[in-house]
């Protein structure tokens, strides 16, 4: 779709139209949106974008897509307020606005040389699953590539078929829990946290990315410090209100970070003492 | 012209104020009726079609067995359902009864009381049934309204704001009556909407757009006292047009 | 630097070649028991002969000298009015086919301002810092900022609640203006010495006749500044501030002060340097056009803090935590500097007089005994 | 074989309240017409009881949101009455002022939105949009200037917020005053005249008591003496001596007459019968041109009527306007005392009258409020049955609709003048 350019320069809250490529359902509620890229568009794994659905507003959502392959832009999205389920709507051939890249990827290239382990949180996989196809289309340059997935229930879980695929693989440990486990469901059992313990990665030599909600990033960061993680080495990625992506709105304040600009990806040392007080 | 929203506007025990309100959007009532099918607003049209209706919007209390029963038929046939004003939204002046003996306001007002029938209580429709949205306001702001029905047809989330008066005042640049003129007012607890006209006209806000979504009405109340206000006149003010809404209701009872 | 003194027709003429080079000037007017910053057009609509009296929760008009043009400190508006409007479109867009197109804005307007303060052209850069300090410039901000013109009245009398001595904003400015003046005045004599802050300053005097100050002038203003700068209503100790409340996010005062607070935002909305906005749609009827709206928001504001689910801060001790330790702490990381000019704004029209210098002493006090 | 009709109209909507109207008519004679009113009882005077006085103009225009204003002068100058306070010039003015906002704003709602649609044969005004859009597009051009005007001198057009007991809060901006276009609303108000005089009028004469205010030197809003054309003439706090209230089981409302057991009518013919004379020349020339009698007894005729006092509510606003000086005090300091006050203004419906007892601490002790319609309530029963004994040989669909009209005449609030009601013609 072409944008009248005849206005000021960079507005940068002015989003770039797009198109809708191709979409599918991932879950209930759950789904995959592919865009066609803006011109020269590039991002590192754990950036988001501001997606615009025309007259209903715009919301921060992750790449989820591969940054290894230019040609789509992936995010997968839960609709789970007014703009999410307009996004869940649209079809292809819609037209849908995109600003972006922001925020601070997650640190792949600090992790070279040891132990690579994501855990992930329900839809706190999408913003995780660049991290790990690009480390494992870099894969000789980790040690061991760990991922450990915990949904609600199983009916949950996103990107069944990748994360078969991974488990598949050799060269990747990967183990899923399910909180609240029905009939089908012959994994194991509990919150996530419960998988670190028995998890196959040295704690002094891994770099761990955590997404999933607040509380689960809390508990997670506690567990794999007990289990010896040094907080340095261990990154979560917040979410908060965002209106702006800029830093100018001020509603993603966390602390004295801005989750747009300082984060989403922060530094879990950086953060601990804040997640142990209420309502920051 | 099939396939447009069908609207209701409906009335309880109320003034017409409130309804009003939508004949009273001169620029825009035209495009509404073409927006919409105007199925049933027994005050525009003598054309009422029956329900189902995609929109309701209900104005007024309700005060009688009769009205108790209509609005669990209204809800039936309504998607959605939206409450417009005090009244609807939280019994409106007439809920002043609701402190009082009913049957001796019905002598003072009627010769014969005895056809009179009504509840001795005059209540909120979310007392009713499910509201799946309240606009406030004693009446409500047409701009309001406008962005209700707007935002329907548009299926997003109304910007309907339960911050204080106070963030309209400031936005409006008015000086606060309060803190300039010593004049107690009730935005700091009331619901935004009316954009601060009261300040705005050198008034203290009265409360006609209910509490606000965190209101500290005990705070206010010492504030006012230290203006010069009684006990009674924290009375008055939380029992007004909003008197039966929870967090006044409170704080004038604590008087 | 060369200095001038001026009398009050000249700063008429200023305002007026302001007006004729097309700039709105803008300054301080009374407006309904209050002092406000609205458009004037000569002196004459200057606060004259006007004073205020400023106290946590309480502002009331009193009479100065009858010729005093700057005798009432700051009013409940700021320059933020102007720079960041409370309600503004940031995008217009319109339907077109699938897809949708964007609508030029509207230009903004140049603005001068006569009679601001020296703590509000610092709160300027504050919110420079926000708006243009980042990765990317803020467009609406920006618009409204460049060539911006600034005429400061430096503070001969600071108010009750002012304590821009404690934050290094005043009482005379240092920076950040065109002109900055400085009224001299007992009744009998009557003149302002004029200082250039840049090349359109010094213009603009020489261009309105500014005859050179005297030594005689400048030590007299000197003298009249430092008795201002001992004459604050409120002073705050920033040493080590931001440090220690840092330390305090889980003390009990917040509950305390939250017994008392409105969670009305009116600190938030007077301030200066506060930034926070909502951005919402708004669409016509038809759907067939949208704008986007950025409007003035608050911490203190439930949906300020909302995300899926409900807001993160649904109490208002957590409202105020936030309000109070990002103004004082948070920002120095986030911007350099904190987010208070010293204003007092936010003492005096707080509707129940809660004091930010009085709750972050105590906050400190009670980390220092922990 | 005998035959009986019964009319049965249950939901005649409001009336400042919800109405019903039932008709038998048996062997092609007319056996009962009732009007009722059946909206939940509000309870104005019990809980006014109590109350401050300066609550009185506030809270009693929550009584009708179609004529607040009405509610908010007449409960003002009584409460001024009971402390003996003056409230002259400029404060007199602008509440006329006000009142002309409202009334213009009230006629075109009521004329064009409700009533003119009868006469074309339209449901709605809506559908009546689809063959005479530009007319219906002037119309509420004209109601939004009126409404203009009482925005910016009450602060909105529902339930203004700036009336005050003693004047108002605040004054308007002469200047925000100016920017409404009263020019364009007096051509507007012309042309309303031509259209309503060109509707095709029923025609019917009938005998009615009328009542009204009558002033010395102005067509009534706020003051004058009660009159009517059976010989009434008293002061405002005379009511007792001229009219009394009865309260029938049919009815939620009180309905009034005459001390000696007439049928009276207030509202637009009244006001119009009584004050021809005080008209503005503009509006006197509008109606004049239109061949308007001085004393109009057709009712269907008031929607003309309506239009006349509309030219002469917007001459009047201009005048006023174009004298308005923004520098004045906003108010009469007011020192309450122990006291008892009447007042009757004409809202646009017609004389409304309140009369309040206050205590020495400015509490009302007691209220008594008697709206238009429910003094119009007998006279509209009357007037029902003369237009049915003259209509029954009319179809079913067509009697409805002229009994509702007539209903309509009397604009007796918004929805019971809306298309609102059910009619059940039995056979019997
Ligand atoms: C950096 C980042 C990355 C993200 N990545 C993803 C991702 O990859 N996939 C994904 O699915 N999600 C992601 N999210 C979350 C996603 O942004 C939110 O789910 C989304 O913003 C919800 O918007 P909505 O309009 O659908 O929901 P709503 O809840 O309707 O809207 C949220 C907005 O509306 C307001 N609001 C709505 N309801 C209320 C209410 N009742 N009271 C007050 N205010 C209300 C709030 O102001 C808020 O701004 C991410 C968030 C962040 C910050
Ligand atoms: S006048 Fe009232 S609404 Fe306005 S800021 Fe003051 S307290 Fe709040
Ligand atoms: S300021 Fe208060 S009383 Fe006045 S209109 Fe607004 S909400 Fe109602
Ligand atoms: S925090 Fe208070 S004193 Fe500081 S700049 Fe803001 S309003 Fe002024």
């Amino acid at each position: 779709m072409a944008l009248a350019t005849d206005t000021a320069p960079a507005n940068p809250l002015l989003p770039s139209v797009t198109t809708i490529v191709d979409r599918w359902d991932e879950t209930d509620d759950t789904f995959t949106l592919s865009l066609a890229p803006p011109p020269g568009y590039r991002f590192e794994p754990g950036q988001f974008n501001m997606l615009y659905v025309f007259g209903t507003g715009e919301v921060a959502i992750s790449v989820s897509g591969d940054p290894g392959r230019s040609g789509r832009l992936i995010h997968t999205v839960r609709g789970v307020g007014s703009v999410t389920k307009r996004l869940r709507e649209l079809v292809v051939g819609d037209a849908i606005g995109v600003r972006g890249p922001f925020g601070r990827p997650w640190p792949v290239d600090a992790a070279v040389g040891g132990d690579l382990v994501v855990v992930a949180g329900g839809i706190g996989l999408a913003p995780l699953r660049p991290a790990i196809l690009h480390a494992l289309a870099n894969r000789d340059r980790y040690e061991r590539l760990v991922l450990l997935y915990g949904t609600r229930m199983p009916r949950d879980l996103l990107y069944r078929d990748l994360v078969s695929e991974w488990r598949g693989r050799f060269d990747m440990d990967v183990l899923v829990t399910v909180d609240n486990a029905d009939r089908s469901w012959r994994g194991s059992v509990g919150v996530v946290t419960r998988l670190i313990p028995r998890a196959p990665f040295d704690p002094k030599r891994s770099t761990v990315l955590v997404c999933g909600p607040e509380i689960m990033m809390r508990f997670t960061g506690r567990e794999l410090v007990r289990r010896g993680v040094d907080p340095a080495s261990i990154w979560v990625s917040m979410e908060r209100n965002m209106q702006c992506a800029l830093a100018v709105c001020g509603h993603c304040q966390f602390g004295p970070s801005f989750v747009c600009r300082d984060g989403p990806v922060l530094r879990y040392d950086d953060v601990d003492e804040l997640f142990e007080i209420r309502e920051v | 012209m099939a396939g447009r929203p069908r609207l209701a506007v409906l009335k309880f025990t109320s003034c017409d104020g409130c309804q009003l309100s939508l004949l009273d959007c001169e620029d825009e009532l035209l495009a509404i009726a073409g927006a919409l099918e105007i199925a049933n607003f027994a005050e525009a049209s003598r054309e009422v079609a029956p329900g189902p209706y995609d929109l309701a919007l209900v104005e007024g209390s309700i005060t009688t067995a009769h009205d108790a029963e209509r609005i669990r038929q209204v809800r039936r046939e309504s998607s959605v359902l939206v409450t417009i004003g005090a009244c609807a939204t939280a019994g409106g002046i007439q809920a002043l009864r609701n402190w009082a003996d009913v049957e001796e306001f019905t002598r003072y007002v009627y010769a014969t009381p005895e056809h009179i029938s009504t509840l001795d209580r005059s209540t909120p429709v979310h007392d009713h049934v499910t509201v799946d949205f309240e606009l406030r306001g004693c009446p409500i702001s047409k701009r309001q309204l406008l962005e209700v029905v707007n935002a329907f047809l548009n299926r997003r989330r109304p910007v309907i704001p339960t911050f204080a008066v106070c963030v309209e005042c400031k936005r409006a640049g008015v000086p606060c009556v309060m803190v300039a003129e010593g004049t107690p007012c009730l935005g700091p607890v009331t619901q935004a909407g009316c954009g601060a006209l009261c300040p705005s006209y050198r008034r203290g806000c009265f409360g006609c757009f209910g509490p606000m979504e965190s209101s500290n009405a005990a705070s206010l109340s010492n504030r006012w006292q230290e203006l010069g206000a009684g006990s009674r006149e924290l009375v008055d003010a939380f029992r007004s047009y909003n008197a039966y809404a929870e967090p006044f209701r409170e704080a004038a009872d604590a008087h | 630097d060369v200095t001038y003194v001026i009398d009050r027709a000249a700063i008429d003429r200023m305002i007026g070649r302001l007006r004729d080079e097309g700039f709105t000037v803008i300054g301080p007017t009374v407006r309904s028991e209050a002092v406000v910053l609205d458009e004037i057009e000569s002196t004459d609509d200057l606060p004259v002969g006007v004073g205020d009296e400023q106290e946590a929760g309480h502002y009331r008009l009193v009479a100065r000298d009858a010729d005093t043009v700057f005798g009432a400190v700051v009013g409940p508006g700021s320059i933020k009015r102007f720079l960041h409007p409370p309600e503004a479109p940031v995008l217009r867009f319109v339907r077109s086919g699938a897809g949708f197109s964007l609508v030029a804005p509207a230009e903004a307007p140049r603005y001068a301002f006569v009679g601001v303060r020296p703590c509000d052209v610092a709160a300027v850069g504050v919110q420079d810092r926000v708006f243009l300090g980042g990765a990317a410039r803020d467009a609406t901000y920006a618009g409204r900022r460049d060539g911006a013109v600034f005429v400061v009245a430096n503070c001969v009398r600071p108010g009750g609640t002012c304590f821009c001595a404690s934050m290094g904003t005043g009482p005379r400015a240092s920076g950040g203006f065109d002109v900055a003046l400085t009224e001299v005045g007992d009744g009998e004599e009557h003149w302002f010495l004029a200082e250039p802050g840049s090349e359109l300053g010094d213009d603009l005097l020489r261009d309105v006749g500014a005859s050179e100050a005297p030594d005689a002038a400048e030590e007299r203003v000197d003298e009249l500044m430092t008795a201002a700068a001992g004459a604050m209503g409120r002073v705050l100790d920033t040493d080590g501030l931001a440090d220690a409340l840092r330390e305090s996010l889980d003390s009990a005062r917040w509950e305390q002060i939250a017994t008392r607070c409105l969670t009305c935002a009116n600190c938030t909305l007077v301030c200066p340097t506060c930034f926070c906005a909502s951005v919402d749609d708004q669409t016509s009827l038809s759907g067939e056009e949208a704008v986007r709206v950025r409007r003035w928001d608050s911490c203190f504001n439930e949906e300020h803090s909302y995300i899926h689910g409900g807001p993160l801060r649904p109490s208002p001790s957590a409202r105020y935590r936030q309000w109070l330790t990002h103004k004082l702490s948070s920002w120095v990381a986030q911007f350099g500097s904190m987010g208070c000019v010293g204003c007092g704004r936010c003492i005096t029209w707080c509707p129940v007089g809660i004091d930010i210098t009085e709750e972050a002493a105590a906050l400190r006090e009670e980390v220092a005994h922990v | 074989m005998p035959t009986e009709r019964t009319i049965d109209v249950e939901y005649l909507a409001r009336v400042e309240g919800e109405g019903s109207l039932k008709a038998v008519v048996r062997d092609g004679t007319v056996e009962l017409v009732e009007f009722g009113i059946f909206e939940p009882p509000r309870f104005f005077e019990a809980f006014l009881r109590g109350r401050p006085y300066s609550d009185a103009p506030d809270i009693t225009a929550r009584i009708c949101g179609i004529c607040p204003v009405a509610y908010q002068m007449s409960s003002c100058h009584a409460m001024e009455r009971a402390f003996g306070a003056t409230v002259g010039e400029p404060w007199r003015s602008l509440r006329r002022l006000l009142y002309c906002g409202e009334w213009i704003e009230s006629h075109v709602l009521h004329v064009f939105l409700l009533h003119a649609p009868d006469f074309l044969g339209y449901e709605s005004a809506i559908h009546m949009a689809a063959d005479h859009r530009e007319a219906v597009e002037k119309a509420l051009r004209l109601k939004k200037i009126g409404n203009e005007i009482v925005t910016v001198l009450g602060g909105r057009e529902i339930h203004p917020i700036n009336v005050r007991v003693g004047g108002f809060y605040s004054l308007a901006r002469r200047r925000d005053l100016e920017a409404v276009p009263l020019d364009e609303a007096l051509d507007l108000a012309r042309w309303m005249v031509a259209f309503t005089a060109s509707l095709p009028m029923p025609d019917v004469e009938l005998d009615f008591d009328f009542v009204s205010l009558r002033h010395p030197d102005e067509y009534p809003l706020n003051e004058g003496r009660i009159v009517s054309t059976s010989g009434i003439d008293v002061a405002n706090d005379e009511w007792d001596r001229a009219f009394v209230e009865e309260h029938v089981e049919r009815s939620n409302a009180l309905h009034s007459r005459t001390v000696d057991g007439g049928v009276y009518h207030v509202g637009p013919l009244a006001r119009y019968a009584h004050n021809a004379d005080r008209l503005s020349e503009e509006a006197r020339r509008a109606g004049a041109d239109t061949g308007l009698p001085a004393v109009v007894r057709n009712p269907f005729r008031s929607i003309v009527v309506r239009a006349v006092e509309t030219v002469h509510a917007v001459g009047e606003a201009i005048r006023i306007a174009d004298a308005y000086d923004d520098t004045v005090d906003p108010f009469v300091p007011i020192a309450p005392v122990a006291g008892t006050g009447a007042a009757g203004t004409e809202a646009p419906r017609g004389l409304l009258w309140h009369r309040y007892e206050v205590d020495g601490e400015g509490r009302i002790t007691e209220a008594r409020i008697v709206p238009p319609t429910a003094q119009n309530q007998l006279t509209m029963e009357a007037d029902v049955r003369a237009v049915l004994e003259a209509n029954l040989s009319l179809p079913d669909d067509e009697l409805q609709w002229r009994l509702e009209q007539t209903i309509r005449n009397y604009d007796p609030c918004i929805s019971c003048a809306t298309h609102f009601l059910r009619l059940e013609i039995d056979r019997g």
